[in-house]
């Protein structure tokens, strides 16, 4: 088996040591998305409408928060050095990281997502379709907090500064997995908005691994 | 790029500067002077608007040159990256607070001027809204290059941040505005008029020229104290 | 006379602006310990991590059989194993699981035999399937050296290596150094207390 | 000067070398609340319906993502040992070093919130009720942050869990918070809700640092 | 026949279930340094986080003038200067405001001169002003030394105070700790390496 691959089975392993960190996510979803209701009360027809919104910029929220000690725990235990010592590229390093990160919150978080869809009275078609988006729109969040988590590696506050950094460009990402929700609720075509979603996956998967090993090999000195 | 070689040194950017600064200071001052007096006295007030154009004259220049100024910062971030340039590093930590406070001064105005506009401060239309991302990344840049002990760190990742920025601004751009074509807004509004009479944009350009001038000024000035202080912070490491 | 495997000729290295040192030169053979020796702060940690390529170097080259090792990183990290301050062990893995990992990131297969005898080298087979998180510190350190023994790789860039063991583990790496240098190896230590059949290198 | 306020000062002196986290705070406050009406859509009503919710929503998201390096920093560099050898109450302690998290970050956020209110179209009367209720709320948001933090320190599942039961403990601040500003946009008295917000506040305070407390004594073990 | 000030009797200890120590007594007399001895994982850093309360004994009593310590913790920690594996600095802050910080949580308002000697007896008074941040790992060992010698707190408890330090920090600690004892303190350091002047207790 490759370097690579070890890296990731190794951080699936570490979370799979201390499930309680995943739940906590997860948790931490339902209950950013729970709230909303609770807050703005009970209309049905209001609810649905802002449904996408409210659940996308939770799912956000939630990949940011647990994106947080991604490389930090490697850095203050000193395994990144054993990372910047592998005889393969970081570049590499940075994107097992990354995908195990997605597999373990940005998967959950999709596959949770329908679940709460129903309690906002969403259809069965949009509950497909939010989940669909949430599958192609977190890999480029896990990977735009990731390159936000090595440049704020060894930076004080690392948890709010690294949440700045990532948001604006997360941007895209939030607007078009909301908008075909919505889209396909209002019964248009959703099919654009998943096309370019998978689009801004792909570029952030074809560029943003470079940025963060950049940023990494920094962090080493 | 040639330019940049040969002012890449800090000490040769030091004699440089000395001899520029004087002048262009001058030359932004009396600039400033005269396009403020055209703007706020000479040009005659709108038919519909009345005085409240007059904000126009802070706000168009401010906005241009705070996307302008993103652009150099990924370009400074690019050059010490890849050539490894000491002088731009202080640079971008120069020219970072000036775009954001550019940025900044057409939020300002905008919301000044869109409260006689729209009857509010604000409102999320997509060039309002992308624009604040701008200013985002903006503060994200300055905040990342403070954030280390050790300040050529924060320069190397704040350079990082700024080429990512710059390659994910017209993204942003474009989602936004995909975004508010979406869904329509409610509020009736469109920025600017169909036309603007010359009475008006000869003043503007004047004003967009000044404003560019003491963009320039200030960011020499502070590259300047940004030389010193890191001067400084050698001198105090040196025990 | 045999020839030098390591050569740094001209090293010069800042930290935060500080110039820690200056055109250092010196080279290692096969079958030969450096010890770094020096007061605290004179840079012992700096230079390892300079000669690892973890920290840049201001000035100078660092060459392996001659040629400069930054031409070819990959093949110079497969050269290397690294103990630093930091142990680098995860706290939620045991201690078979970390050096397992550590090969397979090195991109080797561990073979069973080699890490059982590493851990046994270090007095840990009782130890192999505890959490790393539940160990003393010296526990953590011998983990870390097993894990060094178990790279083969020909060159050893050690940060204090004797910290926080105890007499038997301290023969143990003693011993570990022998073999490693005895089989052609070369070991760079860092280190303040004196280490058996060292050559010094003290930095001033 | 006692060591109480020691604490609490180092506290913020640490803040204060780095002026920017506070900013960062803050500036993360801003953008979070800027994503909402990215995911939901520009229409002034409906974000002006629903502004106190996300409003407080992302308080709260600002308020946790600080949290997390709260206790983590002390017990990661052994200043943990030092504050469980003071010669003084632990409560006391974990008051204080809530209590300077506050300072840094709750109180900023009720200033701020007013003019973030203005942009989603809020009027005067429910500006101010915002910044009270945040200035009496995120007390609370800061101890229960604070619990979770001490909980999760080295956690092993057992902290997770607890860290997972926390998070809901900030469900009644929400409520509240989010209802008043909507009692008084429709008109209806606030006080009410006001006072049980200001009730919870003082639970929390008198309460919390006790819990946090015997969490810390654990992480020490 | 100096009177022994505490008294440690029939403590035990567990560690996630496993014993580590059981019913271990002993006594250490104003002016007296206890060295703790014993392979890696013998229990010295529980024993000494035991002492301070920071680890339940399962068993046992420790006394102070013959009192138990659980009785009046808050007494009992004004009467203690803590060591750890880890320093407990800050890296944002300098030298010289952590050991002031310390003395300030301590409830002391501490005395600029006796800060500037501690500073003094490590040499660390051209680092007072630099943020630990920016320190080798002596440097921070070293001020993290001064920060106990500026406690003036009678019993110290020091693990592996000699780690990462060069030998004139370890002929200084020396120094403070004959001073210190001299005065009628106490000490017990766990330590692998001889200490002058010290009475070893070793851990099975
Ligand atoms: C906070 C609110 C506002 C923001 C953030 C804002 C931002 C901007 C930006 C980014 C530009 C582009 C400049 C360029 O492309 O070179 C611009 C241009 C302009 N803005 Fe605003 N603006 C705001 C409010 C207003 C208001 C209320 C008015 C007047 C009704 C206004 C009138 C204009 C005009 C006339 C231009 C130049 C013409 C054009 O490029 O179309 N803006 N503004
Ligand atoms: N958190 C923990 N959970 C479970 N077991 C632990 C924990 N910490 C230490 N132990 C075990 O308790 C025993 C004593 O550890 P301790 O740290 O006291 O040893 P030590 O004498 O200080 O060793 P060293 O010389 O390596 O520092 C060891 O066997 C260790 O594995
Ligand atoms: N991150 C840093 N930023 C600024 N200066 C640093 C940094 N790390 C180390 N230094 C300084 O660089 C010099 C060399 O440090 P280094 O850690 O290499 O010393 P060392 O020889 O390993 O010391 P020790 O014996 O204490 O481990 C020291 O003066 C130290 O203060
Ligand atoms: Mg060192
Ligand atoms: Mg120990």
């Amino acid at each position: 088996m490759s370097g690579v691959g070890a890296l990731f089975l190794r951080d699936l392993r570490l979370v799979w040591r201390r499930p309680g960190d995943v739940a906590v996510v997860l948790a931490f979803f339902v209950v950013a998305t729970v709230l909303f209701p609770l807050g703005i009360g009970p209309e049905t027809n209001l609810l649905a409408r802002i449904a996408a919104g409210i659940l996308w910029c939770a799912a956000l929220f939630a990949s940011l928060l647990s994106l947080d000690h991604l490389f930090a725990a490697d850095y203050e235990d000193g395994s990144l050095d054993l990372l910047l010592l592998a005889p393969w590229p970081l570049e590499l390093a940075a994107l097992a990281k990354c995908a195990a990160h997605w597999a373990v919150t940005g998967l959950p978080l999709a596959i949770l997502a329908p679940l709460l869809g129903v309690a906002f009275g969403l259809d069965d078609r949009s509950l497909l379709v939010l989940a669909l988006t949430l599958l192609v729109g977190t890999p480029a969040l896990s990977l735009i907090g990731g390159l936000a988590a090595a440049l704020t590696l060894g930076a004080r506050r690392g948890g709010a500064l690294l949440a700045l950094l990532a948001l604006p460009l997360c941007v895209p990402t939030l607007i078009f997995g909301a908008s075909a929700i919505e889209a396909s609720a209002t019964g248009e075509g959703f099919m654009v908005h998943l096309a370019i979603l998978g689009a801004l996956a792909l570029v952030s998967l074809a560029t943003l691994p470079w940025a963060i090993a950049a940023a990494l090999r920094q962090a080493g000195e | 790029m040639a330019d940049l070689h040969f002012l890449a040194n800090p000490a040769r950017f030091r004699r440089f500067s000395r001899r520029v600064l004087p002048a262009l200071s001058i030359v932004t001052a009396v600039a400033l002077a005269v396009g403020l007096y055209w703007a706020l006295v000479v040009a005659p007030p709108d038919y519909q608007q009345g005085d409240t154009v007059r904000i126009m004259f802070l706000h168009v220049p401010t906005a241009s040159l705070a996307m302008g100024g993103y652009l150099l910062l990924a370009a400074l971030g690019a050059s010490l990256l890849v050539w490894r340039h000491p002088l731009a590093a202080l640079m971008a930590r120069a020219t970072a607070p000036v775009g954001a406070t550019y940025a900044a001064v057409c939020l300002v105005t905008g919301s000044l001027w869109g409260r006689p506009m729209w009857g509010t401060y604000w409102v999320w239309d997509a060039r309002l809204t992308s624009f604040l991302l701008l200013f985002f990344l903006y503060l994200g840049h300055i905040a990342l290059s403070r954030a280390y002990d050790d300040s050529e760190r924060g320069d190397r990742a704040a350079a990082i941040l700024a080429i990512v920025g710059a390659i994910n601004v017209p993204i942003i751009k474009f989602s936004v505005d995909w975004w508010n074509t979406l869904h329509q807004p409610a509020s009736i509004m469109r920025m600017g008029g169909p036309s603007i009479d010359p009475s008006l944009l000869w003043p503007l350009f004047w004003m967009m020229g000044a404003l560019a001038l003491l963009f320039a000024t200030l960011v020499l000035l502070r590259t300047e104290t940004e030389i010193d202080r890191r001067r400084l912070e050698i001198a105090e490491n040196q025990d | 006379m045999t020839t030098a495997l390591l050569d740094v000729s001209g090293l010069s290295c800042r930290r935060g602006g500080r110039r820690v040192f200056d055109s250092l030169s010196f080279s290692v053979a096969g079958g030969e310990l450096l010890a770094l020796t020096g007061r605290n702060g004179s840079g012992k940690t700096t230079l390892l991590r300079a000669i690892a390529l973890l920290v840049p170097a201001q000035a100078g080259q660092v060459r392996w059989q001659g040629e400069d090792v930054r031409a070819d990183r990959e093949a110079w990290c497969r050269r290397l194993a690294w103990l630093g301050h930091q142990e680098g062990l995860k706290g939620d893995l045991t201690v078979a699981e970390n050096i397992a990992v550590a090969e397979r990131l090195r991109g080797h297969v561990p073979e069973p035999a080699r890490l059982q005898a590493a851990l046994l080298a270090f007095d840990l087979d009782r130890l192999a399937h505890r959490p790393v998180r539940t160990l003393s510190a010296g526990q953590r350190r011998r983990a870390a050296l097993a894990r060094v023994v178990a790279s083969q790789a020909p060159l050893w860039l050690l940060d204090e290596p004797l910290n926080a063991l105890d007499a038997a583990a301290r023969a143990a790496l003693e011993a570990a150094l022998s073999t490693h240098l005895a089989a052609g190896g070369l070991a760079i230590a860092a280190t303040h207390a004196p280490l058996a059949g060292a050559r010094a290198l003290e930095l001033a």
